[in-house]
């Protein structure tokens, strides 16, 4: 399987996706485009920090998340940090997370998506725990974790992939195979032949995907979420698309890779050819498309001005929230510290 | 600034109680005589010092009514 | 009671009390843990609330995170004390910082139980004291108990706790240590040290296992006319500073006891502790009596290693002369 | 496949196998199980400590090593505490080892064997990295690593595999499936089909075969030996069997199973059923047989006489080899160690 | 030369000395690493010396101890700080273990190198100072450079060591320090300290990048009259104890300065050391002046957690009025 490389011959929608879905993957999917377009403007004056870009990976995040109930929850890594906007976060609130701002977090239940898991792969064993304790506690809940194709080599991944198959966790392990961690190709990463071949060993269905198809996506996720509320357990899916841009900014491909294949991915992109297919059923139009873009443009240049107005926060978050409530030693040490700023006036 | 720092005091062996107790009441810890291991100034040099020196300005140094 | 029997109460009581408590780990269904601390808990509540997990200490702990989230209490067994190692990631990732990172939002009310300490007799890598690693994780309370009633009341005041919670139980102390319970629901609160001796010479500050080292040095020294004081840590991150500094304060001379190595280690925050805020309150150096900077010894040779009241009292002569 | 169920039907011995191997590894076989035996009966006499008894495994033990050459490396875990005796380790010294005492260690270049894995599968990495470097280095050593059923679970072990295969290590994945890890049954500790299963995802070949049949597993090794020594990487190998006995002394299996499958697997035991292979083929009579139980009987009395002997050594050796040379803190440590225990005169 | 560029020609130079040195990690070969600090390598000794692995930690310094015993010097670069934690299983159990374990026979002469600390706008655990926890482990060396001389000095000694060395390096200096160094072969000898600076009134300790922060309140104190003496811990452990006592004597004062947590930390043991051998020389209550007991926090309000100059020059004011 190559990514990305083809429109699908027909373009008819797959079963439960009607027009109005059809659509509304699309626009969700310029949303997140258009928030990584300007967050690597942002990112360039200097107005948010580390930027993990995902463009190109809108249709695998989009689709997986759209075929989710709103009451299954997601486990993202740092590359799926724009999750939330998604389910209705605002752009503020993310780029408020980029700009190291204590504002970034965001509240788990709240959206039903985990914190963002920095350490690769970590988060897989919370999924897969999450997924179990909600059928101990008779719900239909389905967990869905996030992670790429350099995760799967962590033991975490392995652990907590074993765990959900003995356990018959209500889970999706969603690999976004980019074929690439940061600058180390995915040949590198592993000897598998493919990333589903180690679905097996964890007893549970592998499935690959063109993570360029949104449809396709959407179809493999829904599939795995109705096997995994059948009480079938976990399934593993691949992804494969090809990581067009840098790993993040800052991150020069240039020093590893030459960019002819990135070069190709950007052309076969998601996003348009989407678009295209949409056009070619008639459901959407340059016009329409122009106004979804206009639409979000004006809602990420509010957003940064908002994310920027946020007051730097004092000392008291930093000192919250490690325990329930401060110790004494904490509340000592805030009390000397605020005394000291207070002294300096420079805070 | 570093009025106590490193004065004549700094070769004599004293815990910071001791230390503190002869800063508190003006004696100069290399004028006692220590009785502990390797010529320590203890706790009870100082209190005998100061018990020896009972016409000195210390009292001043005192509160004068205990409150 | 046996202190290992006061933990099987405590599990069984906060079990029927709270339908969310949950335990996982290796071994602990049907056949009752290596340790048997869990022994009858599965036949009672069921192989859904006490797990049997495969060997996989990221993946217990890193499972127990997705099931705080889900809304349940899990407490895992970690099977012995190096055994904690490979789910460190976890818990210093994750289990310590998810409150944190959520401002409070998603709470981490986890148990991790581990079985920990010397002098049993143990193959290599069953005989560490990790404490320390765990106390320079902020988020983490770290408690050990040294008596059947600490065991139970620690471990109840554990399973209600809001925060995760990494409970050492000293293993010698298991089946060698019997001791008065209170009937009934018994809470030990966290944060408190307890006075174990009443003394005025030194002060012995020590925990779990070492306790019954401290309790015998006392003893020892008594019949040489010294009067030690002897405290008990208990929770050992947070610390409990007024109380150990009030300790502390009562003879002006500290004596710390501890089995695991002594560079960064438990004993040395509290040496560092007593040097920042009772430094005027000493009359001699503190003394650490610790482990030493080795690898825990081959069993045969561990005696080297563990404190004992040989060491304990000469290093209460030492500063008594000092 | 079930283990250990069938005699092979004709006694033929597989390319590679002489007569005198075919009877060096019955021989060994005995070694060990003769040490198993009696090791137990000092365990009980309070003469050592914890007892990991591999009673039936010693078909996987012999017929992996022997496949192996002098040169080659194995990395044992608790399981495998006496495979030094393959390679001529006296037995004193592995008793001593079980009997806490510092002399238990080796010299891993000497024994060309790791040491002693205590953390299940930790040492998974260790042969994968050692197998690479050897080839790094031009040389056409193989690494072997035992693990179990239950090793597998963890993350080290993935790591390792994954790593191996990746450097295309010269290495063997040995996994002893004796279908128990303590109390799990390996159905609990995984959901995959069979554990060979797992050698796809690390792109590795996977193979299974019947641990209770010594030449099965020899041609196995040799096999997996020579494809790695052809630079075509690592093997990994489920030898199955079923754990007849307790994990470890002490433990109480009848908590947690029943003893029927166990007593099945006691009948069914590797070294009697290789004994009436060599018998039919007319390599082995009743006479040899009970001349090896003698010999090594013989050995194993002197064995714990010489452990017993060894005097328990002071805290010199407590405190020497965590580092090059003692650290002053260390020297001064056990100066007042040796001053106090002077005193004391207790020890 | 910048810190990075020191680091990276004492990786070059003793690489072209010694055939036995292989550097592996995630991205460190066509890349440079994503500090660059072994940029150009690959290119100069090729993909089997400079060897790029799969994101797993414990797997690269897993397989560094096979390399070890097949004979060779492995360099592990663990990308970030809080990346070393997937790793502390193999560090903890058998990196620091084997040469004890095997009686000297299989020593473990890897260098695992640690980008570390905050300061440098990172997103969570990006910016973590986790040196405590391998300072408690016994085997281990753990070294931390503050100039750039050091920096090659103190590596090329870590690559000649017999025994495995934890090397922090903290990244805010990478590209922000600049300094002289001495040109050819240069070595820095493991446990001693150096003296950034010499003073009467006060010594302040540190390491790595929190020098920076000594030497600037020693600045500021000087301004007022307080003389500083500063002292490099440059060996966290084991600690050149007898270096560290004689730094503390000069003043009698003693200010401890570091970046991460409190608990169980170096500052701790720094602090212990001196409570047990140094008391009757000190003349105030040792000062800690730490990272707070918190996860180190979002970027945005890190300077509320990294000690700076006014938190140090208060606490130097504190301990002279004492
Ligand atoms: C445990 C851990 N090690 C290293 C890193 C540094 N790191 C960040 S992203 C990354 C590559 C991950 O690649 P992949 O899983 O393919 O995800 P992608 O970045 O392609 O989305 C690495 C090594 C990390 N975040 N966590
Ligand atoms: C990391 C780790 N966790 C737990 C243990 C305790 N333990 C010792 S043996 C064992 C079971 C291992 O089972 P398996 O891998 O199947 O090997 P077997 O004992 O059957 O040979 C466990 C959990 C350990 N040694 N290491
Ligand atoms: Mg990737
Ligand atoms: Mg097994
Ligand atoms: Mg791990």
């Amino acid at each position: 399987m190559k990514p990305g490389n083809a429109d699908p011959a027909d373009a008819s929608l797959p079963e439960g996706v009607d027009e109005a879905l059809a659509l509304e993957l699309y626009r969700q999917m310029v949303f997140l485009r258009i928030f990584d377009e300007r967050a690597l403007v942002y990112h360039r004056h200097g107005r948010i920090g580390t930027w993990a870009i995902s463009w190109g990976h809108e249709a695998i995040q989009v689709g997986a998340m759209l075929a989710l109930k709103a009451s299954d929850w997601a486990f993202p890594s740092y590359r799926e940090n724009k999750l939330g906007l998604v389910r209705g976060m605002s752009p503020a609130h993310v780029l408020a997370g980029c700009r190291g701002h204590p504002q970034g977090w965001w509240d788990p239940h709240q959206w039903r998506l985990g914190a963002i898991s920095i350490p690769v792969a970590s988060h897989v064993p919370h999924a897969a725990g999450f997924a179990w304790g909600e059928r101990l506690q008779g719900r239909d809940t389905v967990a869905l974790s996030f992670f790429g194709d350099g995760a799967t080599s962590q033991g975490e991944f392995h652990e907590g992939a074993n765990m959900a198959g003995v356990m018959n966790a209500p889970l999706i392990l969603l690999c976004t195979n980019n074929q690439w961690a940061i600058s180390t190709p995915v040949h590198r990463q592993t000897r598998a032949r493919t990333l589903a071949d180690k679905a097996a060993g964890y007893g549970m269905l592998g499935v690959r995907v063109d993570g360029n198809d949104v449809l396709a996506v959407y179809q493999a996720v829904s599939q795995a979420a109705a096997r995994a509320r059948a009480g079938e357990g976990p399934t593993f899916i691949e992804c494969l698309i090809y990581r067009a841009q840098a790993h993040a900014f800052p991150d020069d491909p240039s020093a590893y890779r030459d960019d002819t294949e990135a070069e190709q991915a950007r052309r076969e992109e998601c996003v348009g050819r989407y678009a295209n297919l949409l056009m070619r059923r008639g459901l959407l139009t340059e016009e329409l498309a122009a106004r979804y873009r206009e639409e979000f443009l004006a809602k990420m240049a509010d957003a940064i001005a908002e994310a920027e107005a946020l007051p730097i926060p004092g000392p008291e978050l930093a000192f919250a929230h490690a325990y329930e409530r401060k110790t004494p030693a904490l509340e000592r040490d805030l009390s000397e510290l605020q005394r000291i700023q207070a002294k300096q006036g420079t805070r | 600034a570093a009025s106590n720092g490193a004065g004549a005091s700094s070769k004599v062996l004293a815990t910071p109680l001791t230390r503190r107790m002869a800063r508190e009441h003006g004696l100069n810890l290399a004028e006692i005589a220590g009785s502990g291991s390797q010529g320590r100034v203890t706790k009870a040099d100082v209190v005998a010092a100061l018990e020896g020196r009972t016409t000195s300005n210390v009292v001043s140094q005192a509160p004068a009514v205990q409150v | 009671m046996l202190f290992a029997e006061a933990l099987t109460s405590a599990l069984r009581e906060e079990m029927e009390r709270n339908p969310k408590l949950i335990l996982l780990g290796e071994d602990i269904g049907r056949s009752g843990g290596v340790f048997r601390i869990t022994v009858g808990l599965q036949a009672r509540f069921g192989a859904e609330r006490v797990v049997d997990t495969p060997v996989a200490e990221a993946g217990i702990v890193g499972s127990a995170v997705g099931l705080c989230l889900s809304g349940l209490q899990p407490v895992c067994e970690l099977q012995f004390d190096a055994f904690s190692y490979p789910a460190l990631n976890q818990i210093l990732t994750h289990v310590s910082r998810y409150r944190w990172r959520t401002q409070g939002k998603a709470p981490m009310p986890m148990v991790i139980r581990i079985p920990c300490g010397g002098g049993v007799r143990a193959p290599e890598l069953h005989s560490d004291s990790p404490e320390a690693y765990f106390c320079h994780t902020p988020g983490l309370t770290v408690v050990s108990p040294s008596t059947p009633a600490d065991a139970k009341g620690l471990l109840t005041s554990a399973l209600r706790s809001p925060d995760p919670v990494v409970f050492f139980e000293p293993k010698k102390l298991y089946r060698h240590l019997r001791g008065e319970v209170p009937d009934g629901e018994h809470l030990v609160p966290f944060g408190k040290v307890r006075t174990a001796r009443e003394g005025s010479d030194v002060t012995l500050i020590a925990w779990g296992a070492m306790m019954e080292i401290a309790l015998a040095a006392a003893e020892a020294l008594a019949t040489e006319g010294v009067s030690s004081h002897v405290c008990d840590v208990r929770t050992l991150s947070p610390l409990d500073e007024e109380g150990l500094l009030q300790a502390a304060r009562v003879t002006g001379r500290v004596v710390i006891i501890q089995e695991s190595p002594r560079n960064c280690s438990v004993a040395s925050e509290l040496a560092a502790l007593l040097a920042e805020h009772a430094m005027y309150d000493l009359k001699a150096p503190i003394k650490r009596v610790s482990g030493f900077d080795v690898p825990h010894p081959y069993y045969s040779i561990e005696h080297h290693q563990r404190p004992d009241c040989a060491r304990v009292v000469d290093a209460v002569h030492r500063i008594l002369e000092a």
